[in-house]
Formats: structure tokens, C-alpha cells, sequence
């Protein structure tokens, strides 16, 4: 087996406390746009997630945009989902991008097109979030393709892990999900993004309950906000998102929205950050990416480490 | 051939008059009027939008089929006088105009004549209730059979000489008090008025209604009256009976007590309705003495001997009051009721 | 049982030559009559409106309209012939196989389709159809506790509910269930939970329609 | 096994009624499996012991009791309290309408049991809070008497009453503030009885929208089911259904007394299912307002039971496979003139009560109900006249047949569509409801939709 050279996971590894964010690529050809993009984030954070068409937007392949951004010296992880790939397609991909240096994957089973602006596209999930995780886990550890056939070359390197949100009901089916993930052989999950503290409270505790903290990295998801509005709509539109009134209530009473936002994020850092089993925070600002070093600043989470 | 006699065209002499005569039977149906229909027979439909369940849909095709029975003679514009015990059944006297007749051959006697409302007593509107802008409930019966609002999509037009922006429904007129000889609930007159504001509601959605209840009772078999249902409609609710009525010229003054605040407080509207308790008929002395029948301490009447052996049965509002939904059913019951004994006699 | 829903009469009108002579609307008298989509019923009033469309544009078109029991069964469709071939064209109501069968038996003659076939399902309520089955040709409901995670799951997944499952609601509508919040429940009603847990692999879909245009025998009526 | 069946004039689900003069059986509505038949002849399966049996009854009457729902805990039910006359001393407490308005059979109870330990005990505290004081039989005396008995009555609407879990009730209202503790009764809420979502089935009837078996149709009043000789009487009838308990008990005896002596069927018209046609979809079965429709095992064909048919007609024009028809059906076409389909229930006594005939000069074709209107009808009415169609049905809760009403609406709504989308005039179509003391309305219509058409 060949040395890792996963960052992020070397990180893990080592208990620190990882920062993680996000950014998606354009819709469009310019490599420019993620450069400067990546100008903003570097020594920020110890690696970036980069989407796969998300909500079913079509953009620049995650791969390509990846590459793009590794040269530019981050750690990145590419999104991989199920909606618009086989699994002839996706173990192709993944064989691609550890060729090319790209280590870190994020598998998930993707939003359904209805979200889109191709609501009329035929979709695929012949793989979902299990499998493709376990596609990698097999590609990597036991050098085989999900159809049993050996690779015929150095099998990929791949660090891989997948997404669970704390709050989806019921609890239990959403936790027989996780559990499959996790016995499929997924290193570290991102959370959905996080309000409601005292369901993620309970949620941990299951999870350590069940052991499954020591069994994979957990990285709580965080969302900072800048307005009333914003919290509302994903109250009420966002599928398995739980916003709390009294989240909505305290950005109400604030004067300076962009300040509250920004202190409600490092608030949430902190409380998880002592949570026994989390092993760092995903920042996915949605059309704030500005704001993730200020955050990463104020939650005293910068410098980051070197590895 | 014998003939059962019902005396009263209305719903409940109507009902049972149909059911008999369906079942074969020869029926003398007698009524005072130059038509059928009694107290309700010009009544108007009360939908609002929608169906209020106050069962005026059932009563026009038992009037059509009395019509139409070839077992059933009516007598019109004709009163019943006095009643002889034969052997067999009775012979009825009746009068017409300056005419007596006799009525022989009557097996079965069903007295279905209905009550009185209280509107239509002297007693019933004293002084302070003389102003044109205070109308009885059933005032309004006229303005909704003439409406044109279901179909031709115009307003209720109020004929009362002017355009009231509120309107105000004052309960228990004519009921429970003792003052008014009536210590009785009607029990149907909530259900009556609120169909009508209901009415109201639909045709006038900026209008202000108020309802003022001693105690709101049930509409009927099918409906349930609550403080929610008139919430949602916007129909104000007040849990007491005014005080003190004020005349104004612009407008009518309600004093009553806000028992919550424990004071008193003042309500202002254009319109008062007023509710009409259901009174006993007035020919029930007569009853009493020509068929043997009890009136109880409210004027109403009852049987002393068992109908089965009497052959006199009573059927509708002459027993106490009723809608339209229960007059209808008892009064098939009773019809029923006297079949199975005429059977039960003719099996002996 | 397969499950159509009448087309828009202006898609249907659309797909009607103009200088149509006459046409020949035959409704079919299994699925779809059952579900109130191409039975007489539908065949009939779809012909009183088109003849009401014809004589208001002042064309004369021969409009006729008859039913047959299973118009995907040869025997059925004989008794009609003479009808089919006195047409210019015949608007079929049935599901897709029917007005192929059709169009299989009369070569020269223009079918069309009156009916969209939308799926295998069940009656829910009258007049009200819910999808069950895909047809997949690999039925796995022993592993899902009768419930089909590929027919009632809007994204067919097998190792659980995505994300987007929530009240148990799909995230694609309020109106879907989440087929595997429906899963989870009977498994838990029916102690079967465990099974849930384990490990599918991603389906076979060979015998599906990605194994290629599927057609079989029953070896009891062959011989090699 | 049929010839040995025992034959009954009545079957109650659930409890029976006190009558010497009708045979009998009872059936607990947890061991009845079927319902075949129509009035005068039902056969009923259930379950007895290890056995599926059957009986033959002329008449079914369900008769079940409410479920109670208690709004507080620790309190005695006032449906279920005994008067406890032993020399209390702490005071009875009665609440009605805590949540919702009681019905009037609760107050008739709640006032009973006051003037009982009254009039045994004077000294005794009774208090009684109440929103409303409902009526009927006699519970103005009662309430009269229980008042001259120094009953303490207390409306709590108009002050805030509070029962905690352990019982104990606090009332505050301007000046009067009272802490209470005592014997505490309260109304409850009446709920429709249990598994009465069953019985729907097996007797294939629509429930109201409470849950109760009855809906809310006039036409039903007092205890009918829609399905003729089923009757409902308590917990499967309705909210307030013990507000008449003992007219309705009365009612349904003699109804159940009548139907004995011979039921003719409604009109004199046969609807027949053609069972070469029919594809056993069981649609008409499931929109038959008057479960009147059952399969013939034998033809394995869908059947129309003669007695229990109230002729509306909707199976006929909702037929996937036109498989039912009607000897009576009318065949002729009225001539090019205005046309008008209306409902015998309601536009046609309209039409009798107008002092003018609202429909001179018109085509009036007259129906038992207008779901008997077929889509392909509409279109060849508008086919082969230059006119247009009006059609009038009854409102909604007023039609005889449950759900005319709205089937027609349904078949009109969709004919309109299609109409729209092929650039013909969707207003070439009408359809309007009312009752039939709508004449006046009806009149002015017509005035103007003839205006309307002549133009």
C-alpha cells in the first residue's frame, strides 16, 4: 500500500482540530475564477470541499476545478454523487483524480434535479452514498472495482468519508443510514449545518453511545448568516434543516446583522469544539465565502497547523 | 271507508298526512289557510355559500305530494269546531266561512296545528321595541326568498327602508322569562338567527355582527353551534342579555355588563334583531276540552289516555317547540306509530 | 395493474393530421378502463368532442369510436378489423402496448396514442393511483419489507434514506412519501429491522430495461 | 350452508333496543367480517367463537357508544357519575364545556346529578360551571329547580377556570376568586365510536367528516345512513345524537316496523350491469352514494340492488365501460332551443313555487339527480344544437343523493376544460346549484341567461 498523502487526513490523524469549507466551481470555463477564490482562502483552512453540481446547477466538473485549486496549494476534497453518474462513470472519476493528486472524497447520493434548472433530465443513482463509499473503500483497500475485477495498476489513494444530518427525523432510520455508512468503511463525515445545539447535543451522544465517534471523524457543520431572512428561508425551505426561533429571534434583536452572524458561528464553534468526538467544523457560507477567514480568526482557530 | 283526519297543513300535519296515505291510507287533512305550508311556508332558503342544514330543501316535495295523493282530500280555509265520539272513531265538526259541516268516519284524529310565535302576539312587541330599526328574525324571510345572490351573484337587498352597516342579534325574546309567560327554552331560535347572520356575512363581509346569547344552544341534528365557528366568521359573541336599550338618532345603544371586567359597557348598532320564542298555539283550550288532551304549565299539549286507545295523536310544535328536522321525524314516527296500532286493533 | 391517464385533447389534437377523413377512436377494456383512462366511457366522449370540434371548424371528419376487451391480445383486435381498415386513422386508448400491438397487426395504418401509460400501481382512492412497481425484473421487496425502495423511493436508493427525507416526506414533493420512511415502518412492524442493515451491493439492473428489450418464455410451452 | 340461515327482523351492531314485537340479533361490531344483501334481506358474516356464521336480517342498526375523552385527569366522567349521597363534606363540582360546548345530554345529566345530591344532602356545596346551558326535554325545570336549590352556577367563559392534574379547580372572575377542591365531574368529549372505519367498509358507506357514519346531508336526518335500512343511532350517528337519543331510538323502531310490512323500489326503472361489459373496476361500487352496488360472485360482474338504489344514477355516467344502463333512459334530443337539465329535488320545486314558469320556452329535461349527467351527453347536446346547456343541481348538503352535487360539478369542470382547449366556448356550458326556495333567484337568472343566449 502506498504512503498517504492525504493532509486532511494526516490532520485527523493527529487530533487536531480541522477546518474544513466549501466552494463551488463556476458555471462556466474560467480557471481565474476559482483562483481568486482560493487567494482568500489559503492558511485559512486545512482543506476545501468542492461541489458536484450542486442542487442539480450544472458547473465545472468537481475534478477539473479541484486540480485547479491544488495547484493553487490548497488540500481539496471533491464532491462525488450518485445523480448523474453510474458506477462505470463515478470508479472511472475517482481512478482519474487520484491520479491526479486529488486525495479527499465526499460521497453523497446528490439532490434530486427537481431542484435544478433540468428538472426533465433522466437521473441515475444506479450508486448511492453506501456504495460509492464503498467503491472507494474497495478501489483503494483491496485494489477491486465494485464488479470484483482487480485494477490492473497502483489502485488510487483515496481519503473518504460522507455527509449525515443530526437532525433529519426520525432519528433511528437516519441512524441505521449512518451506520451503514460507516460499516461500508466512511473516514469522516460533514454535518448538515448547525442551530438547534441541543439536538446536535443528543445526537453526539448517540453516536458516542454507539461508539461510532471512534470509528470515523466528525466534523460539525457551520453556516454563518447575515439576516433574518436568510435564517427563515432555510427554516422553511431547506429540507431537514432545523433553525430554532430563538436563533431567529436573537438575529432579529441584533442591530448589526453581519456582526451577529459572524458571533452566532463562533458561538457554535465553540460549544462543539467541547464536544467529546468532534473532531473539527465545516464552514459552508452560502454566497459569504468572504467571511470564512474572519470566522476562522474569531473563533481562534487560526493559525492553522502545518502538517 | 274510514278516514284518519289530520287538522293543520303545515310540515308536521304534512309529513304525517303523506307517510299515512302512502301507506294506503284515506286521510282528511284540514287546514285553516287557503294553502299549505304554515308557519313556514314562504320561508327562504338560508345557504350562505354553502348549505346551513336549515332543512327548508325537505318540505316543499311533502307539500307536492300532499298535493298530489289521491288518498288525501284537504279542506281548505276550514277549522275544526268539535269532535263527537262515535261507536267506531268520531265524527268531526267543522266550520268553513259561515258553513258547519260533519266529518264522519274518522278512525284516527292527528291534531298538528302548530304553535304561535311570539312575534305574532300583542304582548310580544311592547314599546320600547317600536322603531324601525328593530326587526324580528323572521322579518327577514321575505328579503331572502326575494334574494337574487346565488345564482345571479347580487347582494341580499335589505327592505327596510334603509342600509344598516350592523346588525346585532338579541337571543331569547320570548323565552325563558317568566314576564314574557315563557320560562322555557325554544331551543331553535340560535340555530334560526345564526343562519341568518350567516347570510348576512356572506352578502355583507364588511358588515358588524353581533350575537348576544343567555346560553347558545344546539342547531339541530346536524349542526353544532360554537364560539369558534362564529369567530371564524367574525360574528362577535356576547355571553349575556342587555340590559338597557338607548334610542339614539344615528344609531341603537345596548348597555350591558362585561361580566369579565365586571363592568358595564355599550354597544352601538343600526340594526337590532330580535329572536322569537315559539309559543303555545292559540286554539289549544279548544283542544283540550274537544279531544280530551292536557295543556302543561307552558300551554303546551299532551295526551291523557294512550293515543292507541284515544285514536288522538299529536304531531309538530302543538307538543312543544321544534325545527324543522325533528318536527319532520316525529311526526313520522307518530304516523308509524298509528299504522302499527291500526295494524296491531285489526289483528284483534 | 397498468395505470394510463387520458392525453390533453389539445395534445391530441395536435397529433391528428389535418386533412383527416375519418378516425377511429378505440378504447381498451382492461387497465385502462380500470383506471378511467381509455375505456367506452372515455373513447365515447372523446369522439362527441372531437365530432363537436370538427363541425365547428366545418370539416368533415367521420369520427367513430369503439372498444375493445385487451387490445394487446390478437383475438380481441380481429373482431375490429374491417373497422381499423375503413379508418384513415385510429387513435388507440390504450397503454402503450396496446396501440403497438396495433400498429404491429395493421402495418399500413396510422396509430396513434390517446393515452399516456404512467406506471404499475395500485387504486388508492377512487380515481386516485399510486406507483408500486417498476418493472425491474428483479423483484427484492423479501429484503425491504414489502416495501420497493426502486418504485417508492424517488431516487430508488437501497441503503436508506437520503437527506432529504424529512416528516417523512420526500424531498422531491410534500405530496410523495418517503418510500423509506414507509420501509422503516413495516420493517419495525414486522421485526425485521436487522435486515435492513445489511449490505445490498448496488442492484442488478441487468434485467431491467438496461439489460436490453426484454422479452421472455415460459419453457412449459416450448420445446428446445 | 345458505337454507339453514337463521332470518332475523333486525340486526344491531353493537347494542341492542328494548322491543318485544322484533326478532333480533346482536353482533359485536368486532366479530362482523361482511354485509351482503339490501333491506328486507341483509346477510351478515361474523365471527362467533372459532366459526364464521351468518344471519339473515331485514333491517341493521348500528348503535354504538360515543368514546369519551376526558379533557383532565382525576375527575369522574359526568356520563359515568353516580350521586354519591352519603353525608359529604366536601363540595361536588360539575364542569361542562371546558373545552368545547357540551352537547345538551350533558347538561341534562350534570343538572340531574346536582339536584339529586341536592335534594339528599341541602348542605352539601354543589357548584356547576358552565359556558352554555343546553336544552332539551325538561332541563329548563331542572335547571330552574336546581337554581331554587342554591346549585351554584358559574359561567366560566366570562372568568378563567384552571383544573389542574391533581383535581384541583381555581375560578377567578372580577370580584369572585374561588380555590376548590372536592368531588370533581366533568363533561367529556364525545368522540365517534371505535371502529367505525370498518364498518364503513363492510357496509360500504361514506363516513362524515368527524368520523361519525353519518355525513352531514339533510336527507339523512334523523338517523339514516344513506344506505337504505341501515340506520345509526349514538356513537356512530353523530356529535349530538344523545341530545334526541330517545326520538331517534323512536324513529328507527318504527322505520325498522314499517320497512317490515314491504319496501317497493323507488322508480319503476331497471338499471341492469351488462356483465359481458363489465370489468369489475368496482368504480360505481366505491362512488355509489347508497351502497347500493355488490358484485355477483357467480358472473363476476358488478350488480345493482333494486331495493337499496335511489336512482341517481351516477354509476350509470361514471361507468368506465358504459357496462350500466337504464330502461327509462331518454333517447329523445330536445329540439334546437335553450336546454336546461335540472334536479327533481330542487330546481323543479323552484320551478312550481315561481308565480311565472322560470322555464318557458325552454327544453327542461328533469333528473332523479344531476350526476346522471354523462360527459359525452354535454358534448353531443352541444353538438347537435346551436344552443347552449344549462344544468342545475341542488347544494352541496341538500342533495338527496350525498354527493350529485359535486359529481356534476366535477364532469361540467372537466368538460369545460376540454372545451377551452380546443378554442371552443367553455361558456357554452353551465352549471349553477340551489335550493329549491330559490325561485325569485332562479327567475332572474334565467331572465338573464336567456338574454344571454338569444344574443
Amino acid at each position: 500500500m502506498a504512503e498517504y498523502t492525504s493532509k486532511l487526513e494526516q490532520l485527523l490523524e493527529e487530533g487536531e482540530f480541522v477546518v474544513c469549507s466549501e466552494m463551488g466551481p463556476p458555471i462556466g470555463a474560467d480557471p481565474e475564477f476559482i483562483r481568486e477564490k482560493c487567494d482568500d482562502l489559503k492558511g485559512y483552512v486545512d482543506a476545501v470541499n468542492i461541489t458536484d453540481n450542486q442542487t442539480a446547477i450544472i458547473r465545472m466538473s468537481s475534478i477539473a476545478a479541484a486540480k485547479i485549486a491544488m495547484e493553487e496549494g490548497l488540500e481539496m476534497i471533491i464532491q462525488v454523487t450518485g445523480r448523474d453518474r453510474n458506477r462505470i462513470g463515478i470508479q472511472s472519476d475517482l481512478l482519474g483524480a487520484s491520479a491526479l493528486g486529488l486525495r479527499n472524497v465526499l460521497c453523497l447520493t446528490g439532490d434530486h434535479q427537481c431542484f435544478g434548472n433540468d428538472e426533465d433530465a433522466k437521473n441515475v443513482f444506479d450508486l448511492d452514498s453506501v456504495s460509492i463509499i464503498k467503491a472507494c473503500q474497495q478501489m483503494t483497500e483491496e485494489g477491486k472495482l465494485i464488479n470484483g475485477n482487480e485494477l490492473k495498476t497502483e489502485p488510487p489513494e483515496l481519503y473518504y468519508g460522507g455527509a449525515h444530518n443530526p437532525f433529519a427525523d426520525p432519528f433511528e432510520m437516519h441512524m441505521m443510514k449512518l451506520e451503514k455508512k460507516i460499516e461500508a468503511g466512511m473516514k469522516f463525515i460533514q454535518t448538515q449545518c448547525i442551530y438547534n445545539l441541543e439536538k446536535f447535543d443528543y445526537w453526539m451522544e448517540e453516536v458516542r453511545k454507539r461508539g461510532l465517534h471512534e470509528k470515523c471523524h466528525i466534523m460539525a457543520g457551520i453556516l454563518p448568516t447575515r439576516s433574518v431572512k436568510a435564517l427563515k428561508m432555510m427554516k422553511k425551505f431547506v429540507a431537514g434543516m432545523d433553525v430554532p426561533d430563538y436563533t431567529i429571534e436573537r438575529m432579529e434583536a441584533a442591530d448589526d446583522k453581519k456582526a451577529e452572524g459572524v458571533q452566532m458561528a463562533v458561538d457554535i464553534i465553540n460549544h462543539v469544539k467541547e464536544i467529546e468526538g468532534v473532531r473539527g467544523v465545516h464552514l459552508m457560507p452560502v454566497a459569504w465565502e468572504e467571511i470564512t477567514p474572519v470566522v476562522v480568526e474569531k473563533a481562534n482557530l487560526y493559525p492553522r497547523p502545518e502538517v | 271507508m274510514s278516514r284518519i283526519a289530520v287538522i293543520g297543513g303545515g310540515i308536521a300535519g304534512c309529513t304525517a298526512a303523506a307517510e299515512l296515505a302512502a301507506a294506503g291510507q284515506q286521510v282528511l287533512l284540514i287546514e285553516k289557510e287557503d294553502s299549505l305550508g304554515g308557519n313556514i311556508k314562504n320561508y327562504g332558503c338560508k345557504a350562505d355559500s354553502l348549505c346551513t342544514r336549515c332543512n327548508l330543501c325537505l318540505v316543499d316535495s311533502v307539500f307536492n305530494q300532499v298535493h298530489q295523493e289521491e288518498n288525501i282530500e284537504v279542506l281548505f280555509d276550514t277549522t275544526v269546531i268539535d269532535c263527537l265520539k262515535e261507536d267506531e272513531g268520531f265524527t268531526l265538526i267543522t266550520s268553513s266561512g259561515e258553513l258547519e259541516e260533519q266529518q264522519p268516519d274518522i278512525s284516527e284524529v292527528i291534531l298538528a296545528t302548530g304553535h304561535t310565535r311570539w312575534s305574532e302576539l300583542e304582548t310580544g312587541t311592547p314599546e320600547i321595541f317600536r322603531d324601525e330599526r328593530i326587526i324580528w328574525a323572521s322579518d327577514f324571510e321575505d328579503m331572502l326568498e326575494g334574494r337574487q345572490d346565488q345564482l345571479t351573484g347580487q347582494n341580499l337587498k335589505f327592505d327596510l327602508g334603509f342600509e344598516p352597516e350592523s346588525a346585532v342579534f338579541l337571543q331569547c325574546n320570548g323565552s325563558r322569562s317568566l314576564q314574557e309567560k315563557a320560562r322555557y327554552c325554544s331551543k331553535v331560535c340560535c340555530g334560526y338567527n345564526y343562519r341568518i347572520a350567516r347570510v348576512l356575512r356572506n352578502n355583507f363581509p364588511e358588515m358588524d355582527l353581533s350575537m348576544f346569547f343567555i346560553d347558545m344552544q344546539e342547531a339541530g341534528f346536524l349542526v353544532n353551534l360554537s364560539r369558534e365557528d362564529l369567530k371564524e366568521r367574525e360574528i362577535d359573541y356576547y355571553n349575556c342579555k342587555p340590559l338597557r336599550l338607548e334610542k339614539e338618532k344615528d344609531s341603537l345603544i345596548l348597555h350591558y355588563e362585561d361580566q369579565q371586567r365586571g363592568k358595564m359597557a355599550t354597544l352601538e348598532t343600526d340594526l337590532l334583531v330580535l329572536s322569537e320564542g315559539i309559543h303555545p298555539g292559540s286554539n289549544h283550550e279548544r283542544w283540550a276540552r274537544i279531544f280530551n288532551l292536557q295543556e302543561n304549565e307552558d300551554g303546551f299539549l299532551r295526551t291523557i289516555w294512550s293515543p292507541a286507545e284515544s285514536g288522538i295523536y299529536l304531531a309538530g310544535t302543538i307538543t312543544s317547540p321544534g325545527d324543522i328536522a325533528t318536527t319532520m321525524a316525529e311526526s313520522k314516527t307518530v304516523a308509524y306509530k298509528l299504522l302499527e296500532n291500526k295494524l296491531s286493533k285489526a289483528k284483534v | 395493474m397498468i395505470v394510463g391517464k387520458l392525453k390533453d385533447v389539445a395534445e391530441i389534437k395536435e397529433m391528428l393530421p389535418e386533412d383527416i377523413e375519418s378516425l377511429l377512436i378505440i378504447g381498451c377494456g382492461t387497465c385502462v378502463s380500470v383506471s378511467l383512462a381509455g375505456g367506452e366511457r372515455e373513447a365515447n366522449s372523446l369522439r362527441d368532442l372531437l365530432e363537436l370540434y370538427y363541425s365547428s371548424q366545418g370539416q368533415d371528419v367521420r369520427v367513430n369510436a369503439t372498444t375493445i376487451k385487451r387490445q394487446c391480445d390478437d383475438e380481441f383486435i380481429e373482431t375490429e378489423e374491417l373497422s381499423i381498415e375503413g379508418h384513415d386513422v385510429v387513435l388507440s386508448l390504450a397503454c402503450g402496448v396496446g396501440v403497438q400491438h396495433l400498429g404491429i397487426k395493421h402495418p399500413e395504418k396510422i396509430i396513434l396514442p390517446g393515452v399516456n401509460t404512467t406506471f404499475y400501481g395500485r387504486n388508492a382512492d377512487v380515481g386516485e393511483w399510486e406507483e408500486m412497481c417498476l418493472g425491474c425484473g428483479d423483484c427484492i421487496l423479501d429484503d425491504f419489507a414489502g416495501v420497493c425502495p426502486v418504485a417508492r423511493c424517488s431516487k430508488s436508493l437501497i441503503h436508506g434514506p437520503c437527506g432529504g427525507s424529512q416528516d417523512g416526506k420526500c424531498e422531491v414533493d410534500d405530496e410523495i412519501d418517503c418510500g423509506w420512511e414507509l420501509i422503516y415502518n413495516r420493517a419495525e412492524d414486522t421485526g425485521q429491522l436487522d435486515r435492513l442493515l445489511e449490505y445490498e451491493g448496488p442492484k442488478d439492473w441487468s434485467t431491467y430495461r438496461d439489460g436490453g428489450v426484454r422479452s421472455h418464455k415460459n419453457p412449459e410451452f416450448f420445446s428446445e | 350452508m345458505s337454507g339453514s340461515i337463521e332470518q332475523y327482523d333486525v340486526a344491531y351492531i353493537g347494542q341492542a333496543l328494548p322491543d318485544d314485537e322484533l326478532s333480533q340479533v346482536t353482533i359485536p361490531v368486532s366479530a362482523l367480517t361482511e354485509c351482503r344483501g339490501e333491506i328486507g334481506d341483509f346477510t351478515l358474516s361474523f365471527q362467533a367463537e372459532d366459526d364464521l356464521k351468518q344471519v339473515r336480517a331485514s333491517n341493521i342498526v348500528i348503535n354504538l357508544k360515543h368514546q369519551e375523552e376526558l379533557p383532565v385527569d382525576c375527575c369522574t366522567s359526568l356520563l359515568e357519575a353516580e350521586a354519591n349521597l352519603a353525608e359529604e363534606e366536601e363540595p361536588l363540582i360539575i364542569v361542562q364545556d371546558y373545552q368545547d360546548l357540551s352537547a345538551a345530554a350533558l347538561s341534562k345529566e350534570g343538572l340531574e346529578l346536582a339536584l339529586e345530591v341536592k335534594e339528599s344532602n341541602p348542605a352539601r356545596e354543589v357548584y356547576y360551571f358552565y359556558q352554555a346551558m343546553r336544552f332539551m326535554d325538561n332541563n329548563d325545570e331542572l335547571y330552574e329547580k336546581a337554581r331554587e336549590k342554591e346549585v351554584i352556577f358559574l359561567k366560566h367563559d366570562l372568568g378563567d377556570l384552571e383544573i389542574t392534574d391533581k383535581g384541583k379547580v381555581s375560578y377567578q372572575r372580577e370580584d369572585i376568586k374561588l380555590e376548590l377542591t372536592g368531588e370533581l365531574t366533568v363533561a367529556p368529549e364525545l368522540k365517534p365510536a371505535a371502529k367505525l372505519d370498518k364498518l364503513a367498509r363492510i357496509f360500504n358507506i361514506t363516513r362524515g367528516p368527524e368520523g361519525y357514519l353519518q355525513v352531514d346531508n339533510i336527507y339523512l336526518q334523523p338517523t339514516l345512513s344513506g344506505k337504505r335500512g341501515v340506520y345509526l343511532l349514538a356513537g356512530a350517528r353523530g356529535p349530538n345524537s344523545l341530545t334526541y337519543e330517545q326520538e331517534e331510538i323512536q324513529y328507527t323502531l318504527q322505520e325498522v316496523k314499517r320497512n317490515l310490512t314491504g319496501v317497493e323500489e323507488i322508480d319503476e326503472e331497471e338499471r341492469t350491469v351488462d356483465d359481458q361489459k363489465c370489468v369489475v373496476c368496482y368504480t360505481c361500487y366505491r362512488l355509489c352514494p347508497h351502497g347500493a352496488i355488490q358484485r355477483d360472485e357467480e358472473l363476476n360482474s358488478m350488480k345493482i340492488m333494486p331495493l337499496a338504489c335511489q336512482a341517481c344514477n351516477l354509476c350509470i355516467s361514471r361507468c368506465p365501460m358504459g357496462a350500466i344502463s337504464r330502461s327509462g333512459e331518454d333517447e329523445q334530443q330536445p329540439k334546437d332551443e335553450r336546454q336546461v337539465i335540472i334536479c327533481e329535488n330542487s330546481a323543479a320545486l323552484a320551478r312550481e313555487k315561481a308565480e311565472t314558469d322560470p322555464f318557458a320556452d325552454t327544453v327542461v329535461t328533469e333528473v332523479p339527480c344531476v350526476s346522471t349527467v354523462k360527459k359525452e351527453e354535454i358534448y353531443q347536446r352541444l353538438a347537435n344544437h346551436k344552443s347552449d346547456l344549462l344544468i342545475l343541481g341542488c347544494i352541496s348538503e341538500s342533495c338527496k343523493h350525498l354527493t350529485g352535487h359535486d359529481r356534476c360539478e366535477q364532469v361540467v369542470n372537466t368538460a369545460k376544460e376540454d372545451l377551452e382547449k380546443l378554442d371552443l366556448d367553455p361558456d357554452r356550458v353551465n352549471y349553477h346549484r340551489l335550493s329549491p326556495r330559490m325561485a325569485t333567484d332562479l327567475s332572474a337568472y334565467l331572465a338573464d341567461w336567456k338574454g344571454e343566449v338569444l344574443q
